[in-house]
């Protein structure tokens, strides 16, 4: 409770805390917020390219479909595949860089390199080919993320699970006794909890954004899914005359990155005061 | 006698911290007459440090001066602006040697670059052009005792020995004839006989140069060797000065008598003081030593007088009378 | 930090005062800037997609030529030619004194090597040739005259020749490189005879190239009085930027694909117009017939009126387009006048789907559309036909796609998508591009043939309009397999094209024809 | 120093081998059949069967590769199936005009981002430094293809001031190709007409590429003045009367970008990812847009180099920064 009146004084990251509640509250009552939640698939030709109104607040997209709505409907895939893909990246990265890390050896050299191939290209160029030749869609998009993100959750993971083990108290287990993998995810897993839950914090926003940028090049979600790097894409030969169109997707993606961005730092600062800010 | 080069009277100066301010010094007598080497001495955290940076003007953004008066060659240094400060005292008529040499130098510039900085934008006597200043530099290095001095400064403070870099911070605050210098503590990063050589070449150079020194230190045993007069600090209070010699042979007060007893040249046995310095956010009322002073009496909780005797000058009620 | 500041602002002022307009100014006036694609390399023998026919037709000459709208099939380097009454033996006759760019005579052999090129390398147009043609069957009896023996009879062989462009082959050889053909030399230099010439120096992929006139071309310009001397490619990647740097006046012309939602906006802008051209494209969307529920024609039927034709038509694409009811362009001899194909109901298409059911046809399972990616029409379709089957109970998925994926997925039926749209563009001008190997099941495996429809009837009425040399035979035969083939619903044929470019109000002498689509730059002059 | 460079870039020739191996395995074992892209669209079943034999695609996989990796060693990357030219000429096209743009890039990051950071940190805690931190974590989170439509439609549509699209304007021709960096040619050609037109055209696609990198640039830098701040020399700097100015621009900033400087290793990786999408549309003809044309495409020669090519530019990038690090500190020169 200490802890969080503490992280709460820094007012930059409690924004960021608020967004991110924000956008999980609008992504788990979508349908109910959504004036028209049907818009998610069904088109509407007559009423296509409208501009915001009463009615249609952010306007209609190029088949009628109200952007209001899918602005927020949207929120649950861009969460959904950020969490996914996180989630993933986690559970692949983690265990890894924990074996890593503890065992040496040649498993250790093995990993660690497989984890340099992968680092050796910048993220989104590996996942646009994958994501490509896996077919085109959400859920190739997703685990071409995940397959190019997991080395950072290994890194991380490791390097901890590095200073940790030649911290004494691993060897006085091993002393008594303990199993390797009991050592590993009940001694040392929790000692690297906060760098790995600083990543992953981080790692949602940076998600969002490539997913984004994975929509708008035809490699992520399909439609009609209310995706909102899609939506920009779909957008683009209709500007600047329908500007709500591309405008408020655009701005959804900036919120959510904006809100996990902010949080992130302030875990980050929370977790490891050398790099405060206010000193 | 003429005017002292520097004059500080009941000098308080408060920090603003989290938990409310603190007086980290607050009432600081000193005079440093000219041609002499005056050594500040005190536990550490008696204020020395906040001492030097009040001199110099280059207290944190936090702290500030509430009374007193400093004042240099008759100027009024708390009336000069920062630019001020930073063209007409620091470094130029004031220089300054700071405390450790592995830490001072900043470890990406040579030599010459961080040496000639000090000398931008002064005016220096004959000295207008680069080569004049460079070769005023290597003078310096000559003097300090630098072997190679023009190739020196082309180097990297990490290629210099932990004494050789004092000497070249010695150089750096004799670079723009200043009257006064001001020493944090030089020698103690550095091995005995190291520390023994700077102190040789500091006391020949304020002779040779006609400086005064302000030299700030917690020895009494570098004191001995080094200083004219001696200042004793306690918790941010002047307890005592005078002539070095004297004090040395009859500290007044209890303070002085227990540091000069902890110091293990001088002391017959050793006899450590008992109980802490007073944080000075919450110090004790009158004279800050009275909870740990043996000989403490009940007046001892309202400021002693300051009492003269010639040169010297102690400030405790054991004294007040005489 | 000041000098930092100082060389922000510096380059910034440098940036804002070196603007493009004083450098676009000098050439301007007699310089057209084109902004359409560019193929992606120019070897004509080896990529054959509608980008390439700008080079085909400007750089390269081929025997006969399609001209104007509907196209006529003009001679062109040939003077005349001649078939057997076999329908076998094809020879054609050249003219005299045409010259290639570097001054050489183009002779027959010429062609034959041109011929046994696309032959031999097996890309680009080989595919219209191979089943009927033998490389060794192609002769040059003497300079002036190429004669074709064909393995079969093949009524469209004519309809297809202007697909070979006529290359140099003493530029050629010189850099061929093993058994290339010299394809990675011609991919970024031309060996031509056209109207136009390349200069290689400005050549680069995906972003320029700049045409010169060839004053000494066979066809001389007696019909354009003042043509452009110099024609500087420069192709914009995206469709949105490129009607951007339209109405900005950076380019000229952008492609003929312009998003029917620009149209307005392009000409309303006061300097730049619009040209609306019917094609012969249509716009298809495949159902697999051997794929349940496909394979039942009720169902098939179902879909069809499941499609909002109006809508797309006249709401989405704001009337650029004509309804195209058949397989065959309703322009194009061989489409049957009469025939009305599918209205959008979804009452009748309730019913049918019905029908189907009762018939049982498993229409609960979702059905999945594929989609080309790059092409936004595709989507909206796709999302149109998707939003109005769910209101008739069925459930469709869709999948974007891309070409190459799509068309190495029909090689086989069990691969071979739900649905699937596209176009089918102007090859060659015959019902053959079109209906011939579309439904014919010899192609099944073929991307044309994709909906692996078969029908016995259809089959031998096709074989038979393919090796007749009798117009009217032909006609009739195609018109009565087009109504076949629409009332078994092979496919849901939507429009047919109408090509939009948008151009500068410069540019005169528009003129455009299906193949090609208006990229024929001899016809063209500024106007100042 | 040379060691140092032979040893660093010895270390990094596993990764990109192995890196090439994960994309030509990931190439083969997908549905997509490169014989049948190779044919083309009017290719038939048997035309697509001889092309499989004719390039080898029927042969088992680590046999293909060994015969590309042969390819490799002679500098041949193979021919393009979209563009039927060698691949390496297409790259060679490429590679220079995303050189130059991601190289514009990050100058202007750390031009804009040293001293927003620097600012952030002497005024720390200040109304400018929550300003400028709001600035950097929003620049963080914009997502860089939508940045470059809107500043597309402000600055070339709505004000005019910048072109549109491109690297010059369309009826100018490229200066003769030397380095294929045009701001380069341009001035070794003396053509300052082609110079100013070319660094008009890159001024936004820069901009948007760096916006991320101004905000990293700047956080970093920030941290890193806060921390020297803290640092002796600075009091002691401080002491001997330093101007302020030039003490926290000069002595305080140079031990400062070290982390800054690291930063740009990574950040490369990121601009790198961001033109894919942001050259695409101000249609910059470099390796981001070439790469998604030849995923789209399945053109697999090209996929397979582009990825190599990145690779190796990352890695010439990072072995660069540390380059850098020797050239700030010399201590760490020393260690080279």
């Amino acid at each position: 409770m200490l802890a969080l009146r503490k992280f709460l004084r820094d007012t930059p990251a409690t924004i960021g805390l608020g967004i991110v509640l924000a956008c999980i509250l609008v992504a788990a009552l979508g349908p109910c917020l959504a004036p028209y939640p049907d818009d998610a698939f069904e088109s509407h030709i007559l009423q296509r390219l409208k501009p915001p109104s009463a009615e249609f607040p952010f306007g209609t997209d190029n088949l009628g479909r109200d952007v209001f709505s899918r602005v927020i409907l949207g929120t649950r895939y861009a969460l959904g595949v950020a969490l996914m893909v996180v989630s993933i990246a986690m559970a692949l990265g983690v265990p890894l860089g924990l074996i890593a890390g503890y065992r040496g050896g040649w498993l250790s050299e093995a990993i660690m390199r497989v984890t340099d191939i992968v680092l050796a290209v910048p993220q989104l160029i590996l996942a646009v080919v994958l994501a490509q030749l896996l077919k085109p869609s959400l859920e190739s998009a997703m685990l071409a993320l995940a397959a190019t993100y997991w080395p950072f959750f290994c890194r991380t993971v490791y390097a901890e699970t590095r200073r940790v083990r030649s911290a004494l108290f691993v060897d006085a287990l091993e002393g008594i006794g303990a199993s390797p993998w009991r050592i590993m995810f009940l001694h040392i897993l929790p000692n690297a909890a906060s760098p790995i839950i600083v990543r992953a914090t981080i790692g949602m926003g940076f998600t969002i954004l490539t997913a984004a940028v994975l929509g708008f090049l035809g490699m992520g979600a399909t439609p009609p899914l209310p995706d909102w790097g899609l939506a920009i894409a779909e957008s683009r030969q209709y500007l600047p005359e329908s500007w709500w169109f591309a405008t408020f997707p655009g701005l959804a993606i900036f919120l959510a990155v904006l809100g996990f961005n902010l949080l992130g730092d302030g875990l980050r600062d929370f977790v490891d005061p050398r790099l405060r800010r206010s000193r | 006698m003429s005017q002292p080069i520097l004059t500080v009277e009941g000098l308080r100066v408060s920090i603003r911290g989290d938990e409310g301010a603190a007086q980290v010094l607050d009432a600081i007598d000193l005079t440093i007459p000219r041609g002499r080497i005056v050594g500040v001495v005190g536990e550490s955290g008696c204020g020395k440090s906040t001492l030097i940076r009040a001199v110099l003007g280059i207290l944190p953004a936090n702290a500030a001066i509430e009374r007193g008066t400093l004042s240099f060659e008759g100027r009024d240094l708390r009336a000069l602006s920062g630019a001020e400060l930073s063209r007409d005292i620091r470094g130029s008529a004031i220089g300054f040697i700071p405390q450790d040499p592995f830490l001072a130098l900043n470890p990406v510039f040579k030599i010459g670059t961080q040496l000639l900085e000090i000398m931008r934008g002064r005016t220096l006597a004959g000295l207008e052009s680069e080569s004049d200043k460079r070769t005023h530099l290597i003078g310096l290095l000559r003097a300090v005792q630098i072997p190679d001095p023009a190739d020196a400064l082309e180097r990297y403070p990490h290629q210099f020995s932990g004494g050789q870099r004092q000497r070249l911070l010695i150089a750096g605050a004799l670079a723009c004839r200043p009257r006064l210098l001001v020493a944090d503590e030089p020698t103690t990063a550095l091995d005995v006989t190291t520390q023994m050589q700077i102190l040789d070449l500091l006391k020949r150079l304020v002779a040779e140069r006609a400086l005064s020194m302000l030299f700030v230190t917690h020895d009494f045993g570098v004191v001995a060797q080094l200083c004219d007069e001696i200042s004793v600090i306690y918790a941010g209070q002047t307890v005592e000065s005078g002539p070095t010699a004297a004090i040395l042979d009859r500290p007044h007060h209890p303070y002085t008598r227990l540091l000069i007893g902890c110091h293990p040249d001088r002391a017959e046995d050793l006899v450590g003081i008992p109980g802490a310095v007073p944080s000075p956010r919450d110090p004790p009322p009158g004279c800050r030593f009275h909870p740990r002073c043996p000989e403490r009496r009940a007046e001892c909780t309202r400021l002693p007088p300051t009492a003269a005797d010639g040169a010297r000058r102690v400030a405790c009620w054991l004294h007040a009378a005489s | 930090m000041r000098t930092l500041l100082l060389a922000v602002a510096a380059s910034a002022a440098l940036t804002a005062g070196f603007d493009a307009a004083p450098a676009r100014a000098q050439s301007k006036a007699t310089t057209l800037v084109w902004g359409d694609q560019l193929p992606a390399g120019l070897d004509p023998h080896v990529v054959f997609d509608v980008p390439m026919q700008y080079v085909l037709l400007n750089v390269y000459d081929g025997l006969y030529r399609y001209i104007g709208n509907p196209p006529e099939l003009k001679p062109w380097l040939a003077e005349s030619s001649s078939v057997g009454a076999d329908g076998l033996t094809w020879e054609f006759k050249l003219r005299p004194g045409v010259k290639f760019h570097d001054g050489s005579d183009l002779v027959a052999g010429d062609v034959v090597y041109s011929f046994r090129r696309v032959l031999g390398m097996k890309r680009g147009p080989a595919g219209a040739f191979l089943p009927v043609l033998k490389a060794d069957k192609i002769t040059a009896p003497d300079s002036r005259t190429v004669r074709f023996q064909l393995e079969s009879a093949y009524a469209p062989f004519l309809a297809a020749v202007p697909l070979v462009a006529i290359v140099n082959p003493r530029a050629i050889a010189p850099n061929v490189k093993g058994d290339d053909w010299g394809s990675a030399w011609l991919a970024s230099n031309a060996a031509g005879s056209g109207a136009y010439s390349i200069d290689a120096a400005s050549y680069r992929p995906r972003e320029a190239l700049d045409l010169k006139r060839n004053a000494g071309h066979f066809f001389g310009w007696s019909d354009n009085p003042k043509p452009i001397d110099l024609v500087q490619s420069r192709p914009v990647q995206e469709t949105s930027t490129r009607v951007l740097a339209l109405m900005k006046g950076d380019i000229d012309s952008t492609d003929s694909y312009l998003p029917t939602d620009q149209v307005e906006r392009v000409q309303k802008s006061g300097s730049t117009a619009v040209a609306k051209d019917e094609s012969m494209r249509v716009f298809i969307i495949r159902m697999n017939n051997k794929k349940a529920p496909f394979d039942n024609v009720e169902f098939r039927r179902c879909v069809s009126q499941a499609f909002n034709y109006d809508g797309f038509i006249n709401v989405i694409l704001k009337g650029y387009a004509e309804r195209n009811p058949g397989p065959m362009p309703k322009n194009l001899w061989g489409a049957p006048a009469d025939a009305k194909g599918y209205r959008f109901d979804l009452k009748a298409a309730k019913d049918a789907c019905d029908k189907a059911k009762a018939a049982g046809a498993p229409i609960g399972r979702e059905i999945e559309i594929h989609t080309q990616s790059e092409l936004d029409q595709t989507l909206q379709a796709a999302q149109l036909l998707q939003s109005d089957l769910k209101k008739i109970g069925v459930n469709a998925k869709i999948v974007p796609n891309q070409w190459p994926n799509l068309t190495s997925s029909t090689a086989k039926a069990e691969t071979t998508p739900d649905m699937w749209i596209h176009w089918i563009s102007t090859y060659f001008v015959d019902p053959e591009n079109w209906i011939g190997q579309t439904y014919d099941s010899q192609f099944h495996g073929t991307w044309k043939a994709s909906s692996w429809y078969s029908n016995a009837k259809v089959d031998a009425m096709l074989r038979e309009a393919r090796v007749s040399t009798d117009q009217a035979k032909r006609k009739k035969l195609y018109e009565d397999a087009s109504r076949i083939v629409i009332d078994e619903a092979a496919d849901i044929w939507v429009y047919n094209t109408v090509q939009l470019r948008g151009l500068t109000n410069r540019v005169a002498g528009y003129k455009f024809s299906p193949v090609g689509g208006g990229g024929d730059l001899r016809y063209l002059t500024l106007k100042n | 120093m040379l060691r140092f460079l032979v040893r660093r870039s010895l270390l990094v020739l596993p990764s990109l081998l192995g890196l090439l191996v994960l994309t030509f395995v990931l190439m083969r074992v997908v549905p997509s059949d490169p014989a049948a892209a190779l044919a083309g669209e009017t290719a038939s079943a048997q035309q697509i069967e001889q092309i499989r034999v004719k390039y080898g695609f029927d042969r088992p996989l680590p046999e293909q590769f060994v015969i590309y990796l042969g390819q490799m060693a002679r500098g041949d990357l193979g021919i393009s199936v979209f563009s039927n030219r060698p691949v390496a000429q297409d790259i060679g096209y490429a590679l220079p005009a995303t050189i130059e743009l991601t190289f514009c890039a990050l100058l202007l990051a750390a031009l804009i981002g040293i001293p927003l950071g620097t600012l952030a940190a002497v005024w720390h805690n200040s109304p400018l430094d929550h300003a400028i931190r709001m600035l950097t974590v929003a620049g963080l989170a914009v997502a860089g293809f939508w940045l470059a439509i809107m500043l597309q439609l402000l600055f070339a549509m709505d004000l005019g001031w910048l072109p549109l699209r491109g690297r010059l304007a369309s009826t100018l021709t490229a200066p003769p190709d030397i380095s294929g960096l045009f701001l380069v040619d341009s001035l070794l050609a003396g053509r300052f007409d082609l110079f100013g037109n070319a660094l008009s055209h890159l001024a936004m696609p820069a901009f948007t590429l760096a916006v991320p990198g101004i905000a990293t640039i700047a956080r970093f830098t920030r941290a890193g003045v806060l921390e020297t701040m803290q640092k002796d020399f600075v009091a002691y700097e401080t002491a001997v009367g330093y101007a302020p100015a030039r003490l926290v621009a000069i002595y305080v900033l140079r031990n400062s970008v070290v982390a800054a400087v690291t930063q740009i290793g990574l950040l490369f990786g990121a601009l790198i990812s961001s033109a894919v999408a942001v050259e695409r549309i101000y249609d910059w003809p470099g390796i981001g847009s070439y790469a998604v044309t030849a995923i789209l495409n399945l053109d697999y020669n090209a996929i397979l180099a582009v990825t190599l090519t990145v690779g190796i530019i990352y890695a010439v990038v990072n072995i660069l920064v540390d380059l850098a690090h020797g050239l700030i500190d010399p201590r760490v020169a020393e260690q080279m």
